[in-house]
């Protein structure tokens, strides 16, 4: 699909050009799923029961790194921050069974419900720690915006922190030569950007269909190298101080609805639905 | 990524499974678990007590871990009709202290948690994969294949539950019969804790078991259960399948109404559903019984029919440890000896007979026929509670003799003298 | 205890959907010409079964897999795996 | 009121930026808006509740605003700055926070000055949840969606001088290759009164030309779920309705087939009067209507544009 919105031109330069190789960071997060929430009499809500999982905006960041590390043959790293909930080994084999080489997480639980400054405070600390280590990567990509919050900013706010060219709403990415050609997917236009690397990208749900892991790459899951990190390991020993305080999280008030309902098709019933209406100044 | 291939492959993470699997990875085997849902225990749904003590061998004092939810202290086996029910109500504090006998379980919960154990012991837990075949070199099971992977093992442990396509696809049993499968309709229904405690006169940690015969099902074959959890009801009922299609209910007919059954109504009286599901159970006994294996697979849990319904309890998890542990043995002896054929299947039979599995499958081997008796379901609860109401009815006219009422009460249930004492011999026979 | 209907049962209830992929066939040819009974539209405890115009329509995605549609139909008019690793029901409590 | 306290807002496109500067207004202070262009596009700016307005130009790669904004920030400390919640907005605003160490309170529904900081409210979980929280830090940021607040009625009256900002020096390494109009027009959802939903219950593409009939006799505008525009594509993405979508507040929203997913019944939840058409009477979405007909869509559909033609 390159071509359609590469031009011409570019394809010419792009085929002139050696593709380098693209090591890839790839950040996600895990979260409550919000269908096993529980709404209690009060309105609060329990995650008792609820299950953990990746957020399925950042499965398509995943799928855009891997893809990429395959055409180029680069490394792909997966990194979270957040809870003990991290340390399960199912919710592990669920990143790496996507694809990623190894995995990166910083546990602690001060970072349930961090809001998105925390988060991405701590990945910039996380990754400039990589970076010492003597990682050296060219990419980093977020999804489109986490399950639980969809603030669409971890990426954004990454980004700067690390002082990259930052994007959002990346719709493809096309290595060439030793930049990318992005395409953003706004609103109501399109952008065709050229990309120096290394570069903070999240792209949308509409980049890829992930990948639904096979039984071999689960298992493979199982043997790729995992290194946990707490808040200390990165220097971060006071935490972080979070930009908002949260006030209070409830299931939100049902307005109350007439909730009228008629059964069956018939044109007396169109009537009274309408006459109804009228009554509501409509239309 | 070079071809590996494992000493066992378990496929499917239920009791029965992950037990192989723990049992084979503690002595040192390569074992991959396979599993369809997401996570281990999201298809499984049980209706019966976890007569748990069989973990014990593995999982030493498990049960101060495990997330048990009730010691069950009390059973309940009534009758029930229209409108009374006649009740056999015993109650021992013994079994509310280690080593505990029964305790009631969530499956999603325990099976995880079980299956988490398999892993710590070094099993390849591979959860979300559905294995579509086996894979076969010659006559011999060499493996499985889910979607375009194929995985290798010396031996492979079906223990895919109830509708075991596995063991179908080996040719090991043919199409279920509708005689030989139950159909279990559950709803988990969530109480506070003390609610439950006062309402069923438990104290913490104890749990009651309630099995009903009669009006439950309509008149279906099977029966109506409770289970007291920590803070949830598991309550529903089970159909024979063939005696369910004659009857030409809905089945999620039944199941709400039992429900809403004037006696079991206040037992559940301010609940809120947290979960409905379905599951089969295996109710033919040694008569449906599978083939239990074949060069390079061994079958196990509800997947051999490995269930036991004698009419007082339900056993199903106990008898899927059971086989789990026994398939594990033979597997063990295979690996030694290289003998994966029809000395291994010879190993685990023997296992099984000489475990309670098999002791206790041909103990009630005659339940399954006495249960098909259909007086059982709708005459017996009319008799007894017809009987109970001569004897209880205090109405000003002179009291009849109990030997009066009795033959009163046959008499409107619409059975010989005959019949009933036929019924009791072939019944304590079956016990 | 509400509710009561199986539709409203199957919303508290947790599925993961796999769009495009129904995990139950119905050869209509042998519920049209051999079935008498219609058996599925019974036992389904999830009465997921129906009859329209002439053919038998099973919404699957609310299936809990239990398998008894299969073992109840007498002409074997039902193709029934289970679905894809990881989508149908998830049992949160089980 | 403080009158030194300022308010900024800022917005791509100057409807977005009236709705920004009522929900400034509302807050108190001096309201600051920041817009592309040059001064002369001001003037409905002030008429709309402006202050003061401060004009950023036509930089090529529009997110260069960013380092202005930002060095026009540190320079003059606003108490808070409101950014509107399209793709560009959410970058900026990120970009900015960052910068500034402070936080994103993305979405917000409600907005309103605390003693110390802002306390808004904004959804999670997909809508499942609503959360309160209160900013901590010396200015706060918030993006809002639109339709969230509704502009104000122009003032002829009021005007004021704009300034041009001299652009900060970007050295920004990304270039601009190309940038085009999507091929759809762009729908402004939240200024219909009405509209009409569709969702799964439509059972092909085609089928649509039923409902745009209707949409047309009640002048309505047409809106969907998530799926009908992402999985099928058979309505451009700014069309769906929910979380990741518009959000509306319409007189009447007409949901036809659509199940009531809380997803989608978030983009919808203020609308004044919902109708719901749904063959399953277990639809939740009955749970959240006003009236709702329980039959095939196909059959009342039909009833229900006969019986508005005639009232028209």
């Amino acid at each position: 699909m390159a071509t359609r919105f590469i031009s011409k031109a570019l394809v010419a330069i792009q085929a002139n050009h050696w593709r380098m190789t693209l090591n890839i960071i790839v950040c996600y997060k895990l979260s409550p799923d919000a269908e096993d929430l529980r709404i209690l009499p009060d309105r609060s809500l329990s995650f008792a029961e609820a299950e953990w999982r990746i957020g399925q905006y950042d499965l398509n960041a995943v799928e855009a790194g891997v893809s990429l590390a395959e055409a180029t043959g680069g490394t792909v790293t997966a990194l979270s921050v957040g809870p003990k909930e991290l340390e399960n080994s199912k919710a592990r084999k669920a990143i790496l069974s996507r694809g990623p080489h190894d995995l990166y997480q910083v546990v602690d639980d001060r970072l349930r419900d961090a809001d998105t400054h925390t988060t991405a405070q701590v990945l910039a600390v996380a990754i400039r720690k990589l970076s010492a280590n003597g990682y050296s990567f060219h990419l980093i990509l977020c999804g489109e915006g986490s399950a639980d919050l969809y603030a669409q900013q971890v990426g954004a706010q990454l980004g700067q922190l690390l002082g990259l060219p930052t994007l959002n709403a990346v719709a493809k990415i096309e290595p060439s030569g030793d930049h990318l050609i992005v395409e953003r997917a706004l609103e109501d236009e399109i952008e065709i950007l050229e990309v120096p690397l290394p570069a903070a990208l999240s792209v949308t749900t509409d980049i890829n269909l992930p990948r639904i892991p096979g039984m071999r790459d689960i298992l493979a899951a199982g043997k790729k190298p995992v290194t946990q990190w707490s808040l200390d390991d990165l220097g971060l020993s006071g935490g972080i101080r979070p930009g908002v305080e949260i006030l209070d999280t409830r299931a939100p008030l049902q307005v109350n609805r007439k909730r009228q309902i008629w059964e069956g098709e018939s044109e007396d019933m169109i009537n009274k639905l309408v006459a109804e209406l009228r009554k509501e100044g409509i239309p | 990524m070079g071809e590996e291939k494992f000493d066992v492959i378990v496929v499917g993470a239920g009791p029965a499974g992950s037990t192989a699997a723990l049992k084979l990875a503690q002595e040192g085997c390569s074992v991959a678990l396979i599993e369809r849902g997401e996570t281990p225990g999201a298809k499984n749904l049980s209706g019966s007590v976890l007569y748990g003590r069989c973990l014990e061998n593995l999982l030493p004092g498990f049960t101060a871990q495990a997330p048990i939810e009730r010691y069950v202290t009390n059973h309940i086996t009534t009758f029930l009709t229209a409108d009374a029910w006649f009740g056999l109500d015993y109650k021992t504090s013994v079994f509310g202290a280690p080593p505990y006998n029964g305790y009631t379980v969530l499956r999603a919960k325990f099976d995880r948690w079980l299956a988490d154990k398999a892993e710590e012991a070094g099993v390849m837990l591979v959860s979300g994969i559905r294995v579509d075949s086996l894979a076969r070199t010659g006559e011999r099971i060499s493996g499985v294949v889910a979607g375009k992977d194929t995985l290798l093992a010396d031996m492979v442990i079906a223990a895919d539950g109830a509708n075991s396509f596995l063991a179908q696809q080996a040719g090991l049993r043919g199409r279920i019969q509708p005689k030989h499968i139950a159909l279990g309709v559950k709803s988990l229904v969530s109480l506070p804790r003390a609610t439950i405690e006062d309402r069923f006169h438990l104290s913490s940690e104890e749990g009651t078991a309630y099995a009903w015969v009669g009006e439950v099902t309509k008149g279906v074959a099977g029966g109506g259960f409770l289970y007291t959890n920590l803070e949830s009801l598991s309550v529903g009922v089970v159909m024979r399948l063939d005696d369910l299609k004659k009857s030409r209910q809905e089945a999620a007919q039944v199941a709400d109404d039992f429900l809403h059954h004037p006696l079991i109504a206040p037992l559940v009286r301010g609940g809120e559903l947290i979960e409905y599901g379905a599951h089969l159970v295996p109710e033919g006994g040694l008569e449906m019984m599978p083939q239990l294996g074949m060069p390079g697979m061994l079958v196990v849990g509800d997947a051999a029919g490995f269930t036991l319904n004698t009419a007082l309890m339900v056993r199903g998890m106990d008898l899927a440890i059971g086989s789990g542990l026994a398939a594990a043995q033979a597997a063990l002896k295979a690996i030694a000896s290289r003998d994966f054929g029809d000395g291994m299947i010879n190993t685990y039979t023997d296992l099984l007979e000489k475990s309670f599995v098999m002791k206790d499958m041909r103990t009630y081997a005659r339940m399954p026929a006495f249960l098909e008796t259909d007086r059982l379901y709708k005459q017996y609860p009319a008799f007894v509670t017809e009987l109970m109401r001569r004897i209880f009815l205090t109405d000003g006219t002179p009291k009849e003799h109990v030997f009066v009422s009795a033959m009163q009460a046959l008499k409107s249930s619409g059975m010989s003298l005959w019949t009933l004492a036929a019924d009791c011999w072939k019944g304590l026979r079956a016990l | 205890m509400k509710p009561s209907s199986v539709n409203e049962k199957l919303a508290i209830d947790k599925f993961v959907l796999d769009e495009g992929f129904p995990h139950i066939q119905i050869n209509q040819e042998i519920c049209r010409l051999v079935c008498e009974k219609r058996d599925c539209l019974f036992v389904c405890p999830a009465k997921l079964y129906s009859e329209q115009n002439g053919e038998i329509i099973v919404e699957w995605a609310g299936c809990l897999e239990c398998g008894t549609c299969q073992v109840a139909c007498d002409h074997q008019a039902l193709t029934w795996h289970y679905p894809r690793g990881g989508f149908g029901i998830h049992y949160r409590y089980g | 009121m403080d009158t030194q306290r300022e308010i900024w807002v800022f917005a791509d496109k100057i409807a977005s930026s009236l709705e920004l500067i009522a929900a400034g207004r509302s807050l108190g202070g001096k309201v600051v808006a920041l817009t592309l262009g040059e001064p002369e596009t001001a003037a409905p700016l002030f008429q709309h509740g402006a202050d003061e307005v401060l004009c950023l130009g036509g930089p090529a790669l529009v997110e260069d605003v960013t380092e202005t904004i930002l060095e026009q920030i540190q320079a003059r400390n606003p108490v808070l700055l409101l950014v509107y919640a399209d793709r560009r907005g959410k970058l900026i605003a990120g970009r900015i926070a960052a910068a500034l160490g402070a936080t994103v309170m993305t979405d917000v529904r409600e907005i309103q000055a605390e003693e110390r900081g802002f306390k808004v409210v904004h959804m999670l979980y997909g809508g499942g949840a609503v959360r309160s929280e209160r900013s901590i830090t010396p200015c706060a940021i918030a993006t809002v969606a639109t339709g969230t607040f509704q502009a104000l009625p122009a003032d002829a009256s009021r005007h004021g001088v704009a300034m041009r900002l001299s652009p900060t020096e970007v050295r920004n390494p990304m270039k601009l290759i190309e940038r085009r109009k999507k091929a759809v027009s762009m729908v402004n959802l939240s200024a219909a009164r009405r509209v009409v939903g569709v969702g799964r219950g439509l059972a092909k593409l085609e089928d649509l030309a039923l409902i745009e009939k209707l949409a047309q006799t009640l002048e309505a505008e047409i809106a969907c779920t998530r799926p009908i525009s992402e999985g099928l594509n058979w309505l451009p993405r700014e069309r769906y309705l929910g979380v990741s979508g518009a959000v509306i507040k319409p007189d009447l929203y007409l949901a036809i087939g659509i199940s009531g997913q809380i997803q989608h019944m978030y983009g919808v939840a203020d609308a004044h009067c919902i109708v719901a058409v749904n063959k399953d009477k277990n639809a939740p979405i009955f749970q959240m209507a006003d009236y709702g007909i329980v039959g095939d869509l196909y059959k009342v559909v039909p009833l229900l544009i006969n019986a508005f033609q005639r009232i028209k």
